[in-house]
């Protein structure tokens, strides 16, 4: 139950299935990276999949969601394939941006997917102007923008909110509050300790939820995605989470204690959260949570063999791509 | 053809546009209640409504990342940005999102997004309201970028600009808006990429643009009646994709060449041409290339400083009389 | 009385010198801009006078403010000279900034005006930095920041607020709310009706107050000065006012009625405010009064004198000032 | 002399500097806590406290605008960028603020401030992190932009920047970090303004700076071991204002340039620098002006993509070639 609303057990199986294809997705580029396979910056997902998952889940293939220098497990959670993620993270030519993207501007437009992005609180007016482009033709589409705590605190935060409030636009933007922006812990940046309390600058209403409770983001972003759907305007969601990993893959984290690390992994990582209600609340059975297992091993392991063997892009492709059609050259 | 004012060709270039495709939409700061400082936004909400010509906070970067993002969704948004000047608060969204979106994610996007800057010199708005910064945006990947100087350009380039599928920015300057000038009847586009040779000649070539354009012409007529020197004039009309084979074609004809802008001179425009220049058909040429653009300071406020740092017509006479061994 | 201080008969006839200074400084630089004797931009600050005078009379001469667009009244209400600001509006060597700058760009740096901004919202941060700078050399020094309604729509605001708020810095934010920025009145812009809300996305005081009655803008000032000298960090103060003119002189106003304005000027004048509490209340005399009008309209007359007869700036001075040491060219 | 790395060289220069001056102080993203994402301020925070060196919001806006606001207050602030591709976020405040605060109002204020900002490609970074944009400051009067190539200069010119009472840009290469090179030992300046010939030659001059200047190094060994050409290799270490008469001395000897930079070639440095040759020096040219720099596109993400867009050891080799008539 989520609210007073049952949670079939197709959307059970599609959580359980997304989060643990983006832990595994994660925990595969970890390795390969630090195995020198994977080339560029790493940023991981890990311990705060129940977010990227439980927005998502209360989306269309149809609606749009823009993401953040962290973007991987929001495109997985959005829909897109494990193998042509994997296959640009390796700078591949079968890579959903043909190698020219890579980890932090992975992207699938094909499902509203529009970007990953390596510039902090770069995505906020991205999101606001594709809400404005459904405004403007009627549609009933909503835009997602997945932000950290950390940009938070960027002028763009505040611009777009202020801007998506006043037109009522179909937006709703989801703190991630993982707790730390790279090596700074959220109080030494940031003068509040809940996101959320922002929203009343734009007198724009607001929720927070345990951000690694995959039933509780649901159920927050439902309620948004609605409100948005209905044309009363934006919601600000914010996720409480941790991230347990490095800032990026090969983050010597002297900033932080071990324990801290760990106590947050005993207690507060979202799949063994779903796990401890689905089970005994005989939400899902053990063999259909097996069969998913299963199911992600498989996709993980085709993932990193058709990256593997994908051909980088040819180096005269540097050139593709620029303009729509290709003009007078500038070389 | 008809006698309009600048303003009134980018007016008209809008209503065509917008009527012809309703995904055309225009945002910025005071276009609506008002018409714009420059009268060119006036009548459009009237026609179109307020959905479709928008008052934006003052929020330059929600106004450009809205517009990228709704050109993503499927819009053609026009983005007005109030003064060139105030595109360095935007500077991130152009440099980082705008123009590379599209290579970025290999192609996946496609980002029909015109923004308009207002720039140039103009009855002494001082330091921050006075900027020609349209160089840097030769040195970003990703964008085109036209620069009208006259209103028929003014209306063709526009038009071209809504209807091309990559962003592109509009330099319009401020002091053009009230000129007029003849222009065609119906529907046409100006291509952009295309310079054009304004006046024929065989002495030297002038290479210019926007306002400047029109000193260089007064300049050419000195240089004729006075010196007899016959100048000709190529307005560049696009900055990016650059027409380097007009202004190759014409200096291969008169071996001297002069560039005048009204940016700062330094890490100007008029540097990529002389460089192109001499990098590809230096052998052609009789004499040093002769660079004109402002001195390398702000734009001071008060009238007699202003007019000492922006060229005025004697200094591309004096260019181009220099303009020999 | 204000609060239960009372006003001292010096600082009551200070605040009526200033604004009424202020007023017929605005008065004649707009008849002598539309006789085309200006250049440029100027907007006036017309009908907000008591909210610069009654903040900057909370302040010492060594304090720092930024201004905005609108700055003349700021800068004057500061301390600086009738007749230096003329001679700088009309562009003559013997202005603040030898006719560099001009009304948009005015600025006293020898009593802490560290200028007049023509981007809106620019000021924000150089507030907060000259506070940070107090902060590091253990100043007492306070800085304020003067801000429009409309500005608080920049990221600029954001960025600042947060910044100011976590590091407890010694700065004032004063904003002026005149229900217009140029022609968009501030709902059409803005997501809230009061911009003090917005303090609390920052967990930071705030005070809302009749900015046209200079007793109550005074009062929320010197709160908001002795918190940020105490080291108790910024306040953000909210001064409800009126832009009785239109946004620069020459505004056609076709976005309003003249019946909002008249009202306006009619009952919301806040130099007839203070008079209507001064006179009745017996807190200065006529006598009094008519010394201040008659020094002020002596000093505005000076003024216009000195700037007319005043030189340009020789053409060459226009490459002086770009560096502190003059070196290699670059003309 | 000691050999260290360019990181160590930059803390040097900081730990020196702050121990002079105590107004001196530095703030940026994640300094702190860990030292820099390049060691490179390591230890600072336990030598001078965290007022002094202090992690901000990811806040740019207020970075670089507080840094102004303590320079105008007097301070020294030193403000770290993270990445040279933020300064978009940022670049209003450095374009209508710092560059012009003290000339647009008239000489009144001193604005001793040095943004740091690590440019240029390392490891597959991709289009947003790899970006070399110094072009642009030299658009922008009122700034001071130096970018140094070994250990010594980052010592000498970041020393420099501190202590000079303008506003500096100091752009250090991402990939020069680790790179160790002779330092002098005690306190040295590299003087703002004045370039240096690295290596001496009689028949080509390449101008170069940042990182590319050991690539040019290497082409000029490959020129006079393959090809019997002697090239002067010239290191421009500072931008503005740029030392031209370094240059024209040069060739006036060679009669031939090659200008490479790492900056996308179109609307670089490689363009003021070739124009102002072909304007003051053009008789002196034997061949044509040759730029070098990276294609003209974003920085791709893909190893085998990225290698192709920038410059390497042979395109400077094939331009050098190329010089001739
Ligand atoms: C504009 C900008 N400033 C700084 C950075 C460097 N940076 C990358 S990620 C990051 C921390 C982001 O923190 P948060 O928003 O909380 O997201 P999280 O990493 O916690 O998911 C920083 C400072 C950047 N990429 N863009
Ligand atoms: C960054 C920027 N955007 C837009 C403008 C144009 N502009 C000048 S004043 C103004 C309105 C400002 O309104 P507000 O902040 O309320 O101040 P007020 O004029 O009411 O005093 C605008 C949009 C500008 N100068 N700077
Ligand atoms: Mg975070
Ligand atoms: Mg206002």
């Amino acid at each position: 139950m989520v609210g007073n609303k049952a949670i079939s057990t197709d959307l059970l199986q599609d959580w359980y299935y997304h989060m643990l294809l983006i832990r595994r997705f994660e925990e595969a580029i970890n390795e390969k990276f630090l195995a020198g396979d994977i080339p560029g910056f790493v940023h991981l997902y890990i311990g705060e999949e129940a977010t990227g998952v439980g927005v998502c889940s209360a989306l269309n293939r149809t609606d749009y969601i823009t993401s953040t220098h962290r973007g991987h497990g929001h495109t997985l959670a959005k829909g897109a394939e494990a193998k042509r993620c994997m296959a640009e993270l390796y700078g591949r030519k079968t890579g959903y941006c043909k190698g020219k993207g890579g980890s932090m501007h992975i992207a699938d437009f094909g499902i509203g997917m529009l970007g990953a992005n390596g510039v902090v609180g770069g995505g906020f007016n991205l999101a606001v102007g594709a809400a404005l482009a459904v405004q403007l033709r009627k549609g009933s589409e909503v835009a997602v923008c997945f932000f950290g705590d950390g940009a938070s605190n960027r002028g763009t935060f505040h611009e777009g909110l202020n801007m998506a409030a006043v037109w009522k636009l179909p937006v709703v933007f989801v703190c991630e509050n993982n707790q730390w922006a790279s090596t700074t812990p959220i109080h030494e940046a940031t003068a509040v300790t809940d996101i959320c309390v922002r929203a009343s600058s734009y007198a724009m209403p607001s929720a927070m939820v345990d951000g690694n409770d995959v039933f509780a983001v649901y159920e927050a972003a439902v309620e948004a995605v609605e409100r948005a759907r209905r044309g009363e305007g934006p919601t600000l969601v914010e996720c409480k989470t941790y991230r347990i990993k490095g800032h990026f893959v090969g983050d010597p984290e002297q900033y932080r204690t071990r324990e801290e690390v760990m106590s947050q992994m005993e207690s507060n990582d979202p799949i063994k959260k779903f796990l401890e209600r689905v089970l005994p609340e005989k939400l899902l059975t053990e063999e259909q949570l097996q069969a998913i297992e299963q199911r992600v091993a498989e996709e993980i392991e085709e993932a990193i063999r058709f990256a593997e063997e994908s051909p980088y892009p040819d180096p005269e492709e540097a050139f593709d791509d620029l303009y729509v059609e290709e003009e007078a050259s500038h070389a | 053809m008809r006698n309009i004012s600048f303003s009134q060709a980018t007016l008209e270039a809008m209503q065509e546009e917008m009527r012809r495709d309703e995904r055309v939409f225009i945002m910025g700061e005071d276009i609506a209640s008002q018409g714009g400082i420059f009268g060119q936004f006036k009548g459009l909400p009237k026609e179109f409504g307020l959905e479709r010509v928008r008052d934006t906070p003052i929020s330059e970067t929600a106004l450009v990342g809205a517009g990228i993002g709704a050109a993503l969704a499927g819009a053609v948004p026009v983005v007005d940005m109030h003064f060139a000047d105030f595109i360095g608060v935007t500077m991130d969204e152009v440099l980082n999102q705008m123009a590379k979106i599209r290579y970025m994610f290999g192609g996946q996007a496609t980002l029909p997004l015109v923004l308009r800057a207002p720039d140039g010199v103009t009855r002494s708005a001082a330091a921050q309201h006075s900027q020609s910064l349209e160089a840097w945006f030769l040195h970003i990947p990703g964008l085109k970028v036209v620069i009208p100087s006259n209103p028929a350009d003014a209306k063709g380039l526009l038009k071209a600009a809504i209807r091309d599928q990559n962003p592109v920015i509009y330099f319009e300057h401020k002091d053009l808006f009230s000129k007029k000038g003849p222009v065609p009847d119906g529907d046409y586009l100006t291509p952009i990429g295309k310079a054009a040779v304004v006046r024929e000649g065989k002495d030297v070539t002038i290479v210019s643009y926007s306002a400047m354009l029109g000193k260089c012409l007064e300049a050419a007529d000195q240089l004729g009646s006075l010196h007899g020197i016959e100048a000709e004039v190529i307005d560049l009309r696009t900055i990016v994709p650059m027409d380097m084979e007009t202004i190759y074609e014409s200096v291969k004809k008169t071996h001297r060449l002069v560039v005048a802008h009204e940016a700062v001179k330094t890490g100007g425009v008029g540097g990529e041409i002389a460089a192109s220049v001499s990098e590809n058909i230096l052998e052609y040429l009789d004499a040093p290339i002769i660079r004109v653009g402002a001195a390398f300071t702000p734009i001071p406020f008060s009238p007699p400083l202003e007019k000492r740092v922006i060229p005025q017509v004697e200094s591309i006479v004096e260019a181009v009389l220099r303009a020999r061994w």
